[in-house]
């Protein structure tokens, strides 16, 4: 055995001597001292932007890359500069990244690990991509975070929502400005008490993969919490797209809540299947029903139209927020789409906007550098408030929106309505969470 | 030569040379021209295109020669890779033993599989193998048997990985991502500046086209046995096979099981270049696609399935990177308006619209050539080589056993 | 015993919508011999029909309202329907309200147009083709058809609501004499109603027309039609545009029940040939008890104290059924034989 | 002595006696024909002897053997050959395939999972199927598609795969069954070489007279499920049952 291994170190070690010298040229064509992967040469840096544009997904990932265009406009001095006059650091002029005019490349998620990493991938190896931003799935961000982490770039989640991704999968290269399952639940809580009271009895329908199982288990713990109690979890399998046959007994079940942890096309179908069968007409226990979605989107507001009216549910963000930060990115998005944005391109933006604040502090591309200036960075003037990148597992704290489906819309954009804006404080937890448990953020990889 | 015959020596040797010089074929264009997005050679996508070459070649052996038209073979890929990453969770990141752990339990699996479908021919017999595909994919899916036995056997959507605290008792210092016993990582990659362009030399796909030359050679292999001129009568005439005293099913299943196998070979290698296994690779639009691949390509000829699992992936991964940007870039050098004009033509075809320029060129090639990308080729060589006619192409013989009438 | 008689009634429903899809295929693929891989995109074209009308109806004037702001501050238009404008507002709402149903008069010339142009133009040249060809092309049509709805009406589900006077559920409870509550949805019943209408009025086409039994002869056997001088293929010809009508009408009605996307007919496909496939190739009453079944099943699997048992069967059950089915009846429940078992 | 012997073989379709007590047997190196009016129960009687049915009742042995239960395969190796009555060949291969695919079989069995090893390479199995094209010149055809070739061809074709197989019995289903006339004495002429140059045994169900006595030595006329009557061809041509029961409306027929 020891010979066995002795002569595999031995292997080894040619192998490492031509394994590096094989592998470094690639990395350090350009610089040779800089010792990352894809550092940038000449007078351009390149972002990849990695979002579902096939798919059930694609809207989203559509408003993702328009936000993701305007970011990289605003980076370079052109347009209104939107949130970069807002946010609190100052280290970013409109003169590209350190000095260099960013360009961009996009790919295709289509909400698939496997072809979200080939398009990552792409980006990295072909085109030379020094962070990859985007996506709307934990499965695809969870994915593409340990390639990022592999590969030697940076990753910024976009829209990921499962605990796991800065939870047991979390990695020293991935950050996240997206809320997650746990912040949610936090949030929603104390708003559902006040509203419906906490003598309630709720329903889960939990669509049967990581996201619905973590989203699941948080607002249970949370409205447990708070006195209600949970009756039943049913677990739903992703590709449903009827729903009645698990909406059918919840009438019976004794429940006055039906707790809709889906997302998506699931989600679009579940509540309107839950609506067409006028759960919500319906009194039981001498109280009215109600239907709760943890999480919201502007996209899944408007595919299930009038079915979302006085339905509760949490967001990261939304445009309606009055701070200067979300006023001035809404008008920017605005005046160049025509559309307010949604939240996950509101991540995506801002994701942008930090990735390059955060080169721009620490003067140089190298993921370790620009992980070093993110982890524990505090800041301002992005929207939610005052918000924190925590060191510990790369989430990222703010306030945290709770919405209703708005009664008497009087457009197509004016869906939902901000009910409270929870303070950061509130859903703030350790990094050690039993939630959260189990994985390591390791070390930063800068590649080559 | 090797024990095949001249024109399939041929074959094998135009095809080694191609996957040895795919770093340059597959990289026409100057790195900084406008035209390098249409460069294909880069580590990922090269792996890529011999991996599911494999899929599609071990498709081919079941679907081109005996005609039963497999629609869960994804199963399979999706078992090999879930086989190689579990050998990284328990040893360490040598991708040998996975590789072959990959080939032999995806072997197991087609043989039951195999064993209850081909009891039925025809439609019967694809549905039964989709509603196999399809119950694995759910299971993998939610990870149903590891929540059964309270444990993480696929690690469900988020896809099986490996993590610092599995055991790996075999693991050194220094491993942190797949290699070959050692010698080299499977992501060493050797650039050549060479003036404008840029060539990508890496390991993993080295070793990934050496498997593949392997594999094409056994595929010539068996098609030119007497097994595989069985499994050719079996597509023919099962009526005249049964009363010349052969039985079908050993057969079939045999072709099955190596079909099978290679599938989890290529599934294996997908885990061996990327150290993850999701279970959307047994969805049944991924048994869909190498359906496409081998059809795309031509059915039953031995290097069509190999042109259709690169045409496929080509499209998947150059034209979905086309955003607007870079139309305009293409077209800067037109007036304004000219430009805007074709940016707004070309733009439903490209980025996210490359799903409909696949769609287009499904119907175009298979309305057009109906033996698929070979017969253009084919065609193409004809134009060339009128003088010859007679010598034929190398793959003649094996387009033209495509049933001309199957109804 | 509620649940159980809750989830039977609901299979009903599903399977109503199982059996319409898995009938106009089986018209096109047990009969016409063609692997139709998008069957699912007619359906999917027949829920944006019912889009399309209500887009149409909805088409509005726009007016500024100074007093109000939208997001950018800019004054906020307020829109106001042609139709009524043309019809006054209560009629005009009333006619929006009803776009759905109104749709399956624009939905049954439309979607016989696109089938009959589908089997001129295209399928007509692949009947002597090989399965794998007809795969091709077809999957290729699948996919265009899709990609253009998605090129004019985006990725997101777009809500198609039914008519006002069809929402809320009907409680069962008190007809049985059952003290709990048996609640089913109002458009789901008519959904139910209207499946089995369409599939009578099949089935009595098929069964009562000169036109129906020559193209059940041809069914049986093409060439001796063929030879007694009756034109089968142009008949033939009709049958797809019926059948991408029976497709598009399950689509239409099926929109206020989920919204529809672009992928819609993707998520019925594999489904859809479950449900012919285990009915028998062929059958059209095969397909259609089948998918009453595998509606029924799926139902019943998805029930609570089942799932207990066997957690996760409702994402399996019906590839189970498949299987079990296919191996213990060759060609399926009602299958004849030689229908592509080649 | 007899190579194949039926013993009361009865077989019923539902409510309808196809076979009712069936006694035949089919002597060592003659050809034996079964004629019969449509209906008769020819073909049932046949698929039972090969395998495709399982009669309801009575034994069929075949050199001591019983073929009852055994898969088609099973009773081809065991050395019955069938000739269909439109010709069953690989239509996708070309002659020389469909020839080597028999002799394959002859060599190795049911199954031979001989996946590595070249066609090419197997000496013996092609020098016996080059000599047996042609010997039934079919040589120069060799690389044809076995589809392209005529219908008297395909005949030739499907009985040099069976004859390949050196069966000690060869079943045919009318051979000639559709034939134009001078496929079908083509036919006749190959069966007669066959029957001369061959020790072989061959039992051949016929509609068409001129056929059957220009072959048979003995023959079965079989109607309404059971064998009415059996001899030689010269004594059957006389025989007043069987003019009454068959040859009147036959003659017509064919």
């Amino acid at each position: 055995m020891s010979f066995l291994n002795l002569t595999r170190r031995g292997l080894i070690q040619t192998g490492a001597v031509a394994g590096a010298g094989l592998a470094l040229p690639t990395y350090l064509r350009a610089d040779a001292h800089a010792g990352y992967t894809n550092a940038p040469t000449g007078n351009t840096v390149t972002l990849g932007f990695n979002v579902p544009q096939t798919g059930p997904y694609a809207e989203e990932g559509l408003d993702e890359l328009r936000a993701q265009e305007l970011a990289v406009q605003h980076l370079n001095g052109e347009g209104d500069g939107g949130m970069m006059n807002t946010f609190s650091s100052k280290a970013l002029k409109g003169n590209g990244i350190l000095g260099k005019k960013v360009t961009f490349v996009t790919g295709d998620t289509q909400t698939k690990s496997d072809a979200a990493r080939a398009a990552a991938k792409s980006m990295i190896e072909k085109d030379g991509a020094i962070m990859i931003n985007g996506g709307s799935s934990s499965g695809v961000a969870v994915a593409v975070q340990g390639l990022c982490q592999e590969a030697g770039v940076i990753f910024m989640a976009g829209l990921t929502h499962s605990n796991d991704t800065t939870g047991k999968d979390k990695k020293a290269n991935g950050f996240r400005h997206f809320f997650n399952a746990y912040m949610s639940a936090a949030a929603l809580a104390p708003v559902l008490k006040s509203a419906y009271g906490a003598d309630r009895r709720a329903y889960h329908l939990t669509a049967d993969y990581t996201w619905g199982w973590t989203q699941q288990e948080s607002i249970a713990a949370a409205t447990e919490a708070v006195g209600w109690e949970t009756v039943n979890n049913v677990l739903t399998p992703l590709a449903s797209t009827d729903f009645s046959s698990y909406i059918a007994p919840v009438l019976n079940s004794g429940a006055d809540v039906l707790v809709l942890n889906h997302y998506g096309g699931n989600m679009v179908n579940s509540l309107t299947n839950a609506v067409q069968f006028g759960l919500l007409d319906k009194e039981v226990n001498g109280k009215k029903f109600e239907i709760v979605v943890p999480l919201y989107s502007e996209l899944m507001a408007a595919g299930a139209g009038a079915n979302v009216q006085g339905v509760i549910g949490s967001m990261n963000w939304n445009w309606q927020l009055q701070d200067e930060g979300s006023k001035a990115f809404t008008k920017s998005f605005g005046e160049k789409y025509g559309r307010p944005p949604s939240n996950s391109a509101h991540t995506c933006y801002v994701q942008t906007l930090l990735y390059a604040d955060a080169v721009e502090r620490a003067g140089t591309f190298n993921p370790c550098g620009v992980g070093e200036a993110l982890e524990g960075f505090e800041f301002d003037g992005m929207g939610n408030g005052p918000t924190l990148y925590r060191a510990e597992d790369h989430q990222c704290f703010k306030d945290v929106l709770v919405m209703k489906g708005k009664e008497n819309p009087t457009n197509e954009y004016d869906t939902l309505e901000i009910v409270e804006q929870t303070p950061r404080a509130q859903v703030e937890y350790a990094p050690d969470h039993p939630m959260f448990a189990g994985g390591e953020l390791g070390q930063c990889n800068p590649g080559a | 030569m090797f024990g095949i015959g001249k024109r399939d020596s041929t074959l094998l040797i135009i095809v080694a040379i191609m996957a040895l010089f795919a770093p340059f074929i597959l990289n026409p264009f100057p790195t900084g021209s406008a035209m390098a997005q249409f460069n294909a050679g880069y580590p990922d996508l090269m792996q890529r295109f011999v991996i599911f070459g494999i899929f599609a070649i071990g498709f081919n052996l079941l679907f081109g020669l005996t005609g039963y038209l497999s629609f869960g073979h994804a199963a399979f890929l999706g078992i090999g890779s879930y086989a190689v990453v579990w050998m990284y969770k328990l040893l360490d990141y040598n991708v040998i033993p996975g590789l072959f752990l990959a080939v032999i339990v995806s072997a197991i699996f087609a043989l039951a599989i195999g064993f209850i479908s081909l009891r039925r021919s025809g439609i019967y017999f694809s549905i039964l193998t989709l509603a196999f595909a399809q119950m694995m994919f759910a299971i993998s899916y939610s990870d149903l048997i590891g929540r059964f036995l309270g444990t993480t056997i696929t690690n469900g959507e988020t896809g099986l990985q490996v993590y610092t605290s599995d055991p790996q008792i075999l693991i050194d210092d220094w491993e942190s991502v797949p290699h070959l016993l050692g010698i080299v990582e499977m992501r060493s990659t050797y650039t050549l500046d060479a003036g404008a362009w840029s060539f990508d030399f890496n390991a993993g796909y080295y070793f990934c086209a050496v498997i593949l030359l392997i594999m094409f050679y056994l595929a010539i292999r068996i098609f030119r046995s007497p097994f595989g001129m069985m499994l050719r009568a079996v597509k023919s005439n099962q009526q005249r096979m049964n009363y010349t005293g052969l039985n079908t099913r050993p057969y079939t299943l045999a072709a099955f099981v190596i079909s099978g196998m290679y599938a989890g070979l290529a599934g294996g290698l997908l885990a061996s270049m990327d150290p993850l296994a999701g279970a959307e690779r047994m969805q049944w639009t991924a048994s869909g696609e190498v359906v496409l691949m081998t059809i795309l390509g031509g059915a039953g000829t031995l290097i069509g399935p190999v042109l259709g699992a690169g045409f496929i992936k080509y499209f998947e991964n150059i034209f979905a990177k086309i955003n607007d940007n870079v139309l305009h870039s293409w077209f800067a050098i037109l007036p304004d308006g000219m430009e805007d004009f074709m940016v707004t033509i070309v733009h439903p075809f490209v980025g996210k619209g490359w799903n409909l320029t696949l769609g287009l060129l499904f119907m175009l090639v298979v309305i057009f050539l109906p033996g698929g990308l070979v017969e253009g080729g084919q065609r193409i060589g004809r134009v060339f080589r009128r003088r010859d006619r007679n010598a034929g192409s190398v793959e003649a013989d094996a387009a033209k056993q495509r049933n001309p009438a199957a109804e | 015993m509620d649940a159980i008689l809750l989830q039977i009634l609901n299979g009903l429903d599903k399977g109503s919508a199982y059996a319409l899809i898995a009938l106009g295929l089986t018209l096109i693929f047990g009969t016409l011999g063609v692997v139709n891989f998008a069957h699912g995109a007619l359906f999917m074209l027949g829920a944006f029909c019912a889009v399309t009308v209500q887009k149409l109806l909805s088409l509005s004037t726009i007016t500024l309202d100074e007093t109000q702001k939208d997001f950018l501050g800019r004054p906020l238009e307020i829109k106001t329907p042609y139709v009524e404008s043309w019809f006054g507002p209560e009629t005009g709402s009333l006619i929006i309200d009803w776009s759905v149903p109104l749709a399956i008069l624009f939905a049954i010339p439309v979607m016989l147009f696109i089938g009959y142009v589908m089997e001129r133009g295209l399928i007509k040249h692949f009947y002597k083709r090989p399965h794998a060809d007809q795969i091709l092309v077809t999957f290729g049509l699948a996919i265009v058809l899709q990609e253009i709805i998605k090129y004019f009406y985006g990725a997101n589900p777009i809500p198609t609501p039914a008519p006002s006077a069809f929402v809320g559920s009907f409680d069962f409870a008190p007809l049985l004499g059952l003290d709990t509550s048996l609640a089913y949805p109002y458009w789901r019943l008519v959904y139910f109603g209207f499946s089995t209408l369409i599939i009578g009025a099949v089935f009595a086409f098929l069964q009562f027309t000169t036109f129906g039994m020559v193209v059940r002869a041809g069914m049986a056997d093409r060439e001796t039609v063929g030879l007694l001088g009756i034109d089968i293929d142009k008949r033939f010809s009709i049958m797809f545009g019926i059948a991408a009508a029976v497709a598009g009408l399950a689509g239409v009605m099926y929109a206020p029940i989920n919204s529809p996307n672009y992928h819609m007919g993707m998520d019925f496909l594999v489904l859809s040939f479950v449900v012919v496939v285990v009915g028998g190739m062929g059958s059209l009453p095969g397909a259609v008890l089948a998918g009453f079944m595998l509606g029924i099943l799926e139902s019943l699997a998805s029930l609570n104290e089942v799932k207990a048992v066997l957690p996760g069967i409702d994402q399996i059950i019906i590839y189970v059924v498949a299987i079990v089915i296919l191996l213990t009846r060759p060609r399926g429940l009602m299958g004849r034989k030689g229908v592509m078992e080649e | 002595m007899a190579i194949l012997e039926v013993k009361n073989v009865g077989k019923r379709f539902g409510g309808l006696k196809a076979l009712d007590n069936v006694n035949l047997s089919i002597a060592e190196n003659t050809v034996h024909a079964i004629i019969g009016p449509n209906g008769a129960g020819k073909s049932t009687l046949l698929n039972c002897l090969i395998g495709k049915l399982i009669p309801d009742t009575g034994s069929v042995m075949f050199d001591g053997q019983s073929v009852l239960g055994r898969k088609p395969f099973e009773i081809n190796q065991m050395g019955i050959s069938r000739v269909f009555q439109t010709p069953e060949i690989f239509g996708d291969l070309t002659v020389m395939e469909n020839m080597l695919i028999s002799c394959f079989a002859k060599r190795d069995g049911a199954f031979e999972l001989n996946a590595l090893a070249s066609v090419a390479s197997q000496r013996d199995v092609i020098e016996k199927a080059e000599h047996m094209l042609e010997d039934m010149k079919l040589m120069d055809k060799r690389h044809m598609h076995a589809a392209a070739m005529s219908r008297g061809d395909k005949r030739r074709l499907e009985i040099s795969m069976c004859l390949a197989q050196d069966p000690r019995l060869l079943l045919l289903d009318e051979p000639t069954a559709g034939m134009a006339r001078a496929d079908t004495n083509n036919t006749i002429d190959l069966l007669k070489q066959i029957k001369e140059e061959r020790n072989i045994t061959i039992a051949i169900i016929e509609h068409d007279m001129h056929v059957v006595f220009s072959l048979a030595e003995r023959i079965t006329v079989l109607a309404q499920g059971t064998p009415l009557v059996e001899d030689t061809p010269e004594k059957i041509k006389g025989h007043p049952k069987v003019r009454e029961a068959y040859l009147g409306e036959s003659q017509d027929a064919a």
